[in-house]
């Protein structure tokens, strides 16, 4: 596939648009349809389609498997450090409220930060379950 | 009657593929067929939480500046979401496991499948009654 | 620094072991991610009894989540019922924990022990959430988190045994249907009461009466939950499972899977319902009543043929659930308290006989099956030591843990005007010492083709020593057990009973 | 001045150290074997000074332990208990003795292991003998049962695991099934697991039920031998001769009965049973287990299978002693226990020194040899004498007491019984002196049995006779109890 000009260069161009469009789905999720789920696998599949183009090789170039990992493991830690620092801040586990100067800035903060965790895991996830897939014989086949 | 039976014409949907879901899983002895069944199952469920969020003339709970807007219930949505989300999960486990099945076994029909395990487990029987035998011995 | 904990702590004990799954998937080094995991064990074994202390002060904890007050937001709500399956998962995910250390690295790719785990954290967090949570659909969540993690844990036996595989397989289909039906129960009955928190789901069931979407949803919440906890007959994905998982996995779920099924079942039928509604006592009169008794022989006997080890475990599992079911299907408050006692007992012995027999199998490097076993008691005195205790605390023999509860249970049958119920718990109990005699027999007795020239570690016979001693300490002093168990059930059946 | 509650733990803990303690001696078997004897005198000693102490009216008592509300380890000694508990200390030492000559003598594998669970059996049979209240009984009734075990299946062939596997099934299944039940049903219906000296029951059950508890409580203590529950203790005979005569003749079977008459007296009270008549089918059943039991005994050749048929017979006395419901013959059923424990342990001791000496076991085998052995058949012969209850051996007293008991209470029928029995035990047990000394020899056999063997048989024998005259305390002590 790799050798097909049109898909090669259909791809470089829609590649960073699909991505930008993601990260409008994740920060338009305060005020209207979004999030973090919508806007992960809106990014992922940008990656993904890198790799279904340009070959695995190549996609786990642009994208290596530990960042990918990493990168998993922080979208939760960031959902769940996000609780954490409400309840060192004296108030209950993901109450956002004390996290900003008013409830309602708070409340703003609370949301974007665990929308993006959200957003980072699920994409990761996504990307992490096609690798799998698809590079199923050569690595042990385990889905993370 | 007929209106009040058909009327709830939805949930006859959901039954109707929550039924085929279950028939998929249980009579189907493709591995792959079965989480096929699975996941229909499952969306069946889905739609069963978004009927009951439905509310007729409901709009989406948006706020908007109209007065007396009916809005349509949000929560069974968030929910559904994360039984989605929880669905895909189930989903890519089991397809794996079903390529991890197909690598080892060489198919995925059940009956292969236990099949070999049966053999495994005379093989089992059989060295038990080898080592009894040496015991008597 | 301490009240925010002490103020915490219902989330803590979920959180902890979640957060810290994420960090120990990011550790490459092996003992590194395993110290890691037995510290965070080890924190939320301290939170979970923490927990009970605060629990008895106050008699029920409500946390609510994000700070929106149920029951509009998720609460999770600790009383006396939920602690007793927090303090047994936490117990035993760290003596679990601990025994891992020389097992999992030798069934386990080294490549793949740091995300076995966070897998592992993650199937304990689930499990505990799925304890302490007091909405109904989070609940469904944890579960899902619970069993998708236990699948996966499970499947990683298959890079020694390929049948692991299959026994992932059925798990993971029976255990989604299971939450599925649960699922489709939940949403009935939020279709008609408009609600998801657990406690209010109870206040306005208690007002609705003859309606057939609750009866349905109930049907279905019952079902699915009896297909987690591996009531006879649904249990057919529970052997297997158990047999194939990684040594230490097996320990893990033997102790802690079901256990964490049974209280739902408890809570769904005792306190989501009402016992004093038809349809509960129907229920338990006429379904999980019979059933149990067929699950207490069943099992026992699938056990006495069996001659795979860790299968006979498991089906002798099956039997003991069996026995739980049972105490909860009399309904007095005495009854279900023995089920509590038993449900507490039954994992220690479970997890103890789990660790004796796996970690044989560690030392002698084959499948264990009976003959397997030959001579091995005499080449291994401690672990064998541990068994034999630990069998006779399953068979109910006095001075164990598995003796107080069984003498709860028949107690309380015998009080229920159940005496019948006291013979047939008695004469499984008796069957049961067939298939542990049978195994003690062969690991004692019989001579072996070749003697073994076997060195005990210290590393893996630690763990098993102290949870043999807990069997112990436990039938000998019992009163926490017990004054738990009652407490919980004076909670959980009201005060009216 | 030690207290009571020392003189308790004197009595049940040597047996207990030296359980402990043996598996750490098994390089040094002198030490090792000494420590049996050692422990018995020590053992008796504290026994000794707790029946003086219950004849002085005291009850001595001990809380080990608090398991959960209702639920205690604890020790009350009663007269039936300091009887029991006597006996089996004082037959432990020269058992002891015994075993150590035996299992020299006949040079057995395993030794250490065998000293160890003997040690822990013996502390079981004390700790049942003191027990104070249903769940303590029980508790070491099940101890016993299972450190008997690995005595029963010592020799590891097949017909040892097959033995012992019959011996657990019968008594473990009927201890889980029929007494753990009665126990609680009693704790259910009087609210504790507390025994007293006149019963419990009394007003708490209707009458018709109490013959069904009776049934199964009867039915749960296996360890009594009543007849359909019997095969274990004719199985367990595969077991070295040590473990057959003070396990079989004397701790586990008298712990059986023990507890059955426990249970007759402390839980149901004689004045509830003979109010009641509850126990009447059990008279029956007793009856019927002396006779044909006796008779079985006749046909065995086997000297030890002949023996465990006569014990069977002997402990359905006891048994029936309790039943009667009359305070003499339940006087009768307590001292029967000392006296055949003193006389079947040196029967059981006689035919290990013949199976050591000879390598014989079957009684057709003796013909002629009471030359080569004569104060062997002779202690055999006396031993026999105070079985069938002939003066001035200690059975008569026994027997005496019971057929008293059987007259006081009515069941005429009893009398006849307990008479052709006599003659029954008279037709089996003096065959075997009789062949010895009187037939002629079929072949010669060199004879060696050593001096360990002899010692404790003599002992033994010599106690059947001075009990005759010594039965006054144990009589105070029995009529304390029914008074």
């Amino acid at each position: 596939m790799d050798k097909n000009p049109i898909l090669r260069i259909a791809t470089k161009i829609l590649f960073a648009p699909i991505i930008l469009f993601g990260l409008y789905v994740q920060f338009h999720g305060d005020f209207g349809p979004g999030g973090g789920f919508q806007a992960g696998v809106i990014v992922a599949s940008a990656f993904i389609l890198y790799a279904i183009v340009f070959g695995l090789e190549k996609g786990k170039e642009l994208f290596p498997l530990n960042i990918n990992l990493f990168l998993l493991a922080l979208g939760g830690i960031l959902y769940g450090g996000v609780g954490i620092v409400s309840m060192l801040l004296g108030d209950e586990f993901l109450s956002y409220n004390v996290l900003g100067s008013s409830k309602q800035a708070g409340q703003h903060i609370g949301i974007l930060l665990v929308e993006f965790g959200v957003g980072l895991t699920v994409s990761n996830v996504m990307i992490a379950l096609f690798y799998a897939f698809v590079d199923f014989k050569s690595s042990n086949g385990e889905t993370k | 009657m007929i209106s009040s039976t058909l009327g709830v014409w939805n949930y006859w949907i959901v039954f109707f593929l929550m039924m085929i879901g279950l028939f998929l899983v249980i009579g189907r002895k493709n591995l792959l067929k079965k989480i096929v069944g699975l996941t229909i199952f499952q969306t069946s469920v889905f739609l069963l939480y978004i009927t009951f969020g439905k509310i007729q003339g409901g709009t989406p709970p948006i706020l908007n500046n109209i007065n007396e807007t009916v809005y349509s219930n949000p929560l069974p949505h968030v929910l559904i979401l994360t039984a989605i989300v929880v669905g895909v999960a189930t989903t890519a486990l089991g397809l794996s496991l079903v390529l991890r099945i197909n690598s080892e076994y060489g198919s995925i029909e059940e009956e292969d499948i236990s099949a070999e395990d049966l053999i495994d487990y005379h093989d089992l029987i059989e060295t038990s009654k080898k080592i009894s035998v040496k015991f008597k011995k | 620094m301490i009240d925010i904990i002490i103020k915490n702590l219902p989330i803590l004990v979920v959180l902890t072991p979640l957060m810290m799954s994420l960090i120990v998937v990011l550790i490459s080094n092996n003992f590194l991610s395993w110290l890691l995991t037995l510290f965070t064990t080890l924190i939320t074994l301290i939170f979970s009894l923490l927990l009970y202390q605060e629990v008895y002060l106050h008699t029920a904890i409500s946390y609510a989540l994000g700070n929106w007050v149920p029951p509009l937001g998720i609460e999770y709500l600790i009383d006396k019922v939920s602690i007793i399956p927090i303090i047994i998962i936490a117990l035993i995910s760290f003596l679990a924990t601990f025994f891992a250390s020389k097992i999992m690295p030798a069934e386990i790719n080294n490549s793949s022990i740091s995300k076995v785990y966070s897998l592992w954290l993650l199937a304990i967090a689930g499990l505990i959430g799925l304890v302490t949570t007091g909405d109904a659909f989070n609940l469904f969540v944890f579960l899902e988190i619970s069993s998708l993690a236990s699948v996966a844990l499970v499947a990683m036996g298959g890079q020694k045994d390929k049948q692991a595989l299959v026994a992932a397989y059925n798990y993971l289909i029976l255990g989604a249907i299971g939450a599925t039906f649960y699922v489709i129960g939940v949403g009935l009955l939020y279709g008609i009461t408009g609600t998801l928190n657990l406690a209010d789901l109870s206040n306005r069931i208690a007002e609705i009466s003859d309606n057939k979407a609750l009866i349905a949803g109930f049907g279905f919440m019952v079902i699915g939950i009896m297909l987690k906890a591996a009531v006879f007959p649904l249990h057919i994905w529970l052997p297997r499972a158990y047999a194939y998982a990684p040594s230490a996995v097996s320990v893990l779920l033997a102790a802690t899977a079901t256990k964490a099924s049974l209280y739902i079942l408890a809570r769904i039928l005792f306190s989501v319902f009402d016992i004093s509604d038809n349809l509960v006592t129907y229920t338990l009169q006429y379904i999980i009543l019979p059933l149990s008794i067929l699950a207490m022989f069943a099992g026992t006997i699938m056990a006495i043929y069996e001659k795979d080890i860790k299968r006979l475990l498991a089906h002798s599992s099956i039997a003991q659930i069996g026995y739980i079911t049972l105490a909860f299907a009399i309904g007095t408050k005495a009854s279900v308290a023995a089920g509590f006692i038993h449900l507490f007992n039954h994992a220690l012995i479970k997890g103890a006989l789990f660790m004796a027999i796996t970690s044989m199998g560690f030392y002698i490097n084959k499948r264990i099956t009976i003959n397997n076993l030959s001579g091995l008691g005499r080449a291994m005195p401690i672990t064998f030591v541990c068994f034999v205790i630990c069998s006779l605390s399953l068979a109910g023999i006095p001075l164990t843990a598995g003796f107080i509860s069984k003498l709860y249970i028949i107690k309380a049958s015998i009080s229920a005007d159940g005496i019948w119920i006291a013979f047939l718990i008695l004469a499984s109990s008796a069957l049961s010492v067939v298939y542990l005699w049978k195994m003690i027999e062969a690991l004692w007795f019989h001579e072996s083709p070749k003697e073994p020239n076997i060195k005990e570690k210290p590393e893996i016979y630690i763990a098993l020593l102290m949870i043999t001693f807990l069997n112990i300490y436990f039938g000998l002093d019992a009163s926490i057990v017990v004054n738990s168990s009652f407490e919980a059930a004076n909670q959980l059946l009201g005060v009216q009973k | 001045m030690i207290s009571l509650e020392t003189y308790i733990l004197i009595t049940i803990l040597p047996p207990l150290i030296v359980c402990l303690v043996t598996p750490f001696l098994s390089n040094n078997a002198n030490l090792r074997d000494f420590l049996g004897p050692l422990g018995g005198i020590i053992s008796s000693y504290g026994a000794l000074e707790i029946m003086n102490a219950v004849l002085e009216g005291k009850a001595p008592s001990l809380k080990l332990l608090q398991i959960a509300d209702g639920i205690k380890i604890g020790f009350e000694v009663t007269p039936l208990g300091a009887i029991f508990g006597l006996v089996a200390s004082v037959l432990w030492i020269f058992a002891a003795i015994y075993s150590v000559g035996y299992m020299r003598g006949n040079q057995e594998k395993n030794q250490t292991r065998f000293y160890t669970f003997y040690a822990m059996a013996v502390h079981a049979a004390l700790c049942i003998a003191y027990s104070g209240d249903l769940l303590t009984l029980f508790i070491f009734y099940e101890v016993l049962t299972f450190s008997t075990y690995p005595l029963v299946a010592h020799k590891q062939n097949e017909l040892a695991q097959k033995a012992g596997r019959l011996y657990m099934s019968i008594l473990v299944g009927s201890s889980v099934i029929f007494l753990l039940p009665a126990i609680i049903w009693v704790w259910v219906i009087t609210g504790s697991l507390e025994m007293s000296k006149n019963g419990v029951l009394d007003g708490n059950i209707s009458y018709e039920y109490a013959p069904y508890l009776l049934a199964m409580f009867v039915f749960g203590i296996g360890k009594a031998a009543l007849i359909p529950i019997h095969k274990w203790l004719p199985a367990a005979m595969v077991a070295p001769t040590p473990v057959s005569a003070l396990l079989h003749a004397v701790a586990v079977v008298k712990a059986g009965v023990f507890t059955m008459l426990l249970i007759l007296t402390n839980v149901f009270g004689i004045d509830f049973l003979s109010k009641t008549g509850a126990s009447t089918w059990l008279i029956w059943l007793a009856s019927f287990t002396l006779l044909i039991t006796s008779i079985i005994a006749i046909y065995k050749d086997d000297i030890k299978a002949r023996l465990a048929y006569s014990t069977i017979s002997q402990l359905s006395y006891i048994t029936l002693g309790g039943a009667l419901a009359s305070a003499m013959a339940t006087q009768g059923a307590v001292l029967h226990i000392i006296t055949h424990a003193a006389g079947k342990i040196t029967l059981f001791f006689v035919a290990g020194a013949i199976y050591v000496g000879a390598k014989m076991s079957k009684i057709s085998e003796l013909n002629g040899h009471g030359k080569s052995m004569p104060l062997i058949f002779l202690a055999f012969f006396i031993g026999s004498l105070s079985i069938i209850g002939v003066p001035p051996m200690a059975g008569s007293w026994s027997k005496f007491f019971l057929m008293l008991g059987a007259a006081e209470s009515g069941y005429l029928f009893v009398l006849v019984v307990f008479s052709i029995s006599t003659i029954l035990n008279a037709y089996y047990l003096m065959e075997i002196p009789a062949r010895a000394f009187f037939l002629k020899k079929d072949k010669e056999i060199k004879v060696k049995i050593p001096t360990l063997i002899i010692i404790p048989i003599l002992c033994t024998c010599f106690l059947t006779i001075i009990l005759f005259f010594t039965m006054e305390p144990f009589q105070n002590l029995t009529s304390i109890m029914v008074n």
